[in-house]
């Protein structure tokens, strides 16, 4: 692949303003969606590893329905 | 059939299950999503017309479908839940539209940074692109509305309800605005339409879109696992799962 | 008229922390139950499971022996629920308020009835004015009324006598035991005990764990 | 016992539902006024914000009365289950022994009389002031009469739904607003055509199409969200 072949498929043909950001922000995002998928999994495995506090905070206390 | 439902619908056994599907469904994700930007940023052949620009569509494209199909999956989940009373089905509901806002959000994105080089500005009032604008707003209602209630089960089902509303009116959203395009403007060349595309064009593309499909199954299956933990935290059957994994790394 | 509204294995669960489970009664004509229990124990969930309200999350409700799916119009036709708020608009004056309910019920009934009604709830003078004007214990009172005007055999009642002054707590208590000797039946969620001149069994909620099968 | 049979039990309840809502509108003259004078007052800003040139402003009228009357029908949907929910009729609605859907038509059908109604009513009023030619303030009025009808009944859903929220009022706003989109295409449509002197027929059919639909399909969802709301 030589170096000039490449920086014409770099240049995209004078669009590269506009396919590499496009690319750019679509790998972002997947990316981004993946490592907090799994960074959200470990923070819940550690909140379960601890002893649970009574009434957990997750679910929000029921205001609809006084006792 | 009433007893497969259940039986699926039971979080543990929807636990297990995902977790064997999962690893294959990020390794073909992965897979799938690397072979397709190759071909399309570097075999597929460029667009006499729009020139290298025309690549934005193997990102466009499948965003913007996959951006619709979560909704349906959404309100279909909504339903689900609201008549059957199966929690899981508000587990997935929560666990994918964030994904499917940011999916409307990317479509949004890149369809202006297509539109771009054609029309020299970064928003045009093309149909689709209004279309899917509205969705998004749809998208950032039944997120909110979840929210917005004190009681957690309450929010799901206001939202669940809403998905159902939002969409019955995706299409008749749709309906409307390509009417008020047509009514605005000259049949400009709409740009979300492809031109008919020679194979060498269309197969990356299909290559793009499974790959975004797949990745979309593997993250709900993790984020829904998640859900699951975060819910059923009480349940003796998750307490045993996560002593049994402290040893090991969490897989 | 005979009918009976059975409640079988009910649960509640709030927060994670288990209300009741597996309860069960039955009231049938002639029957008053007292539910008691300290804040927070269920009482109000109850009282709104047996309306038809709240589809519990197991256990099942059955009105003259059919099993309701969740609030079935036979239950809601014969049923006279109140609750923590007394359901008095302000902008409505006690006549127009008392027809608005009776007309729910498919009956148009007559002024001169709802103004009774009202003069035996001791708001003669306020019939004609917005209710707005008027305290939150005459606005108490305003909701009674209606026990006077409704053919609704069953009554639940949600903590009716907070706001009553004595005589208008004397007053309900008659009511009460009007209505169970002509055959209708209360399930009254209350703290205050009232001295009925009929047999009223208890409910004691959120003392014992599972509270015990309640053959009325 | 119990109550009057079916049929004439429902027709007694929805007449007295409406007749009550009707009452109380009356009654809160204040409340019940202020989208009208919401609407007129924007509407007078108009000119002073883009421009008084009558053709510029005419070309731009049947828009602008179309969205501030939309906005206007917004303002008012807060309040419809508001004070009931706050005073417990609407606990009793829950438990009458009508269909709920039917109910809560009634109390549809009294917002719009009340608010819809009257903007479509005083919509080419104002139109003098945006220097609408007077040949379409009927179509003006109808779009407006048929398109707030539609926008009643898919605002109460939102309306329904955000009944027991504190400041549910933002929130309701972005709910229905998306929901609200053909209603506002098909309505300022119908307007713009008349202006050109174009066939604003179609326009018309589909508004009325979409209100069938919102007839078909809101009330069911409005008494749904009702249900959430009040028993969660």
């Amino acid at each position: 692949m030589s170096l000039d072949a490449l920086q014409a498929w770099l240049a995209m043909g004078g669009d590269a303003r506009y396919v590499w950001p496009a690319w750019a922000l679509a790998l972002a995002v997947l990316a981004g969606c993946a490592l907090h998928a799994r960074r959200e999994r470990r923070r819940v495995l550690d909140a379960l590893r601890r002893p649970a506090r009574r009434g957990g905070m997750e679910d929000k206390r029921d205001a609809h329905d006084p006792a | 059939m009433w007893r497969a439902i259940h039986r699926l619908g039971s979080p543990a056994i929807f636990y297990a299950v995902a977790g064997r599907l999962q690893p294959w469904c990020w390794a073909l994700a992965i897979a799938l999503l690397l072979a397709g930007s190759l071909w399309g940023l570097v075999w597929a052949p460029a667009d006499y017309q729009q020139g290298d620009s025309v690549r934005i569509l193997y990102v466009h494209v499948p965003t913007a479908l996959l951006a619709q199909s979560v909704f349906v999956l959404l309100a279909a989940a909504g339903g689900v839940f609201l008549v059957w009373r199966i929690k899981l089905a508000d587990m997935l509901a929560a666990a994918i539209a964030p994904f499917g806002a940011l999916m409307t959000l990317l479509a949004l994105v890149s369809g202006a940074l297509w539109g771009l080089p054609t029309w020299g500005t970064w928003w045009v009032w093309d149909a689709r692109l209004t279309s899917m604008l509205i969705q998004l707003f749809l998208y950032l209602g039944v997120i909110a509305l979840r929210g917005a209630y004190t009681a957690a089960e309450s929010g799901a089902r206001a939202s669940a309800l809403l998905a159902l509303v939002g969409v019955v009116n995706v299409p008749i959203i749709k309906f409307s605005v390509d009417w008020w395009q047509t009514l605005h403007q000259a049949a400009t060349f709409s740009l979300v339409r492809p031109p008919s595309m020679p194979a060498s064009m269309w197969l990356p593309l299909l290559v793009m879109v499974a790959g975004f499909y797949a990745f979309f199954v593997a993250l709900a299956l993790t984020r829904t696992r998640s859900e699951i933990l975060r819910r059923e935290s009480r349940t003796r059957w998750v307490r045993e799962r996560v002593a049994r994994t402290t040893g090991k790394a969490a897989r | 008229m005979s009918f009976r509204l059975e409640a079988r294995g009910l649960d509640c669960e709030r927060d994670g922390q288990r209300l009741f489970a597996g309860l069960g009664l039955s009231v049938a004509d002639g029957d008053c139950l007292l539910v008691s229990g300290p804040n927070g124990s269920g009482k109000s969930t109850l009282l709104r499971m047996l309306a038809g309200q709240l589809p519990p999350q197991a256990g099942e409700l059955a009105w003259c022996g059919r099993v309701l799916r969740h609030g079935a119009r036979a239950l809601r036709a014969n049923l006279l629920y109140m609750g923590h708020a007394p359901g008095v608009a302000a902008s409505l004056t006690p006549l127009e308020t008392l027809a608005w309910y009776q007309a729910l019920r498919g009956e148009r009934g007559d002024d001169d009835a709802r103004l009774a009604a009202l003069e035996d709830w001791g708001l003669g003078e306020g019939a004609g004015i917005p209710a707005g004007q008027l305290s939150a214990g005459q606005r108490r009172r305003v909701a009674l009324a209606r026990l006077t005007l409704t053919s609704a055999p069953l009554w639940l009642l949600d903590e009716p006598f907070t706001a009553l002054d004595r005589d208008a707590a004397n007053l309900l208590e008659e009511r009460l035991s009007a209505h169970v000797r002509a055959g209708g039946a209360v399930v009254l969620a209350s703290h205050h005990v009232p001295a009925l001149t009929v047999a009223m069994s208890r409910l004691a909620l959120g003392e014992s764990p599972r509270p015990d099968e309640v053959a009325v | 016992m119990g109550a009057g049979d079916a049929d004439t039990g429902l027709a007694t309840a929805w007449a007295a539902t409406l007749g009550r809502e009707l009452r109380r509108a009356g009654r809160r003259r204040g409340e019940t006024l202020a989208p009208l004078t919401f609407f007129a007052l924007v509407i007078a800003l108009f000119p002073l914000g883009l421009t008084v040139q009558p053709e510029r402003l005419a070309g731009l009228a049947p828009g602008l009365l179309w969205v501030t009357a939309l906005l206007a029908t917004l303002l008012s949907l807060e309040a419809l289950f508001r004070d009931d929910h706050a005073d417990g009729s609407l606990e009793q609605m829950l438990l009458a022994p009508q269909p709920l859907a039917a109910l809560v038509l009634a109390k549809v059908l009294a917002h719009w009389l009340v608010g819809g109604l009257p903007l479509a009513l005083l919509a080419p009023l104002l139109g003098v002031l945006l220097a609408l030619p007077a040949g379409s303030y009927l179509p003006l009025a109808v779009s407006l009469a048929l398109g707030s009808a539609s926008l009643s009944l898919i605002g109460a859903i939102g309306a329904a739904l955000t009944v027991g929220l504190a400041r549910g009022g933002l929130l309701l706003s972005v709910l229905v607003l998306p929901l609200f989109v053909p209603v506002l295409i098909f309505g300022a449509g119908a307007a713009q055509a008349a202006l050109v002197g174009g066939a604003f027929g179609a326009h018309l059919a589909l508004l009325g199409a979409l209100l069938a639909l919102a007839l078909l399909l809101a009330p069911w969802a409005i008494a749904a969200a009702l249900r959430i709301a009040i028993n969660g």
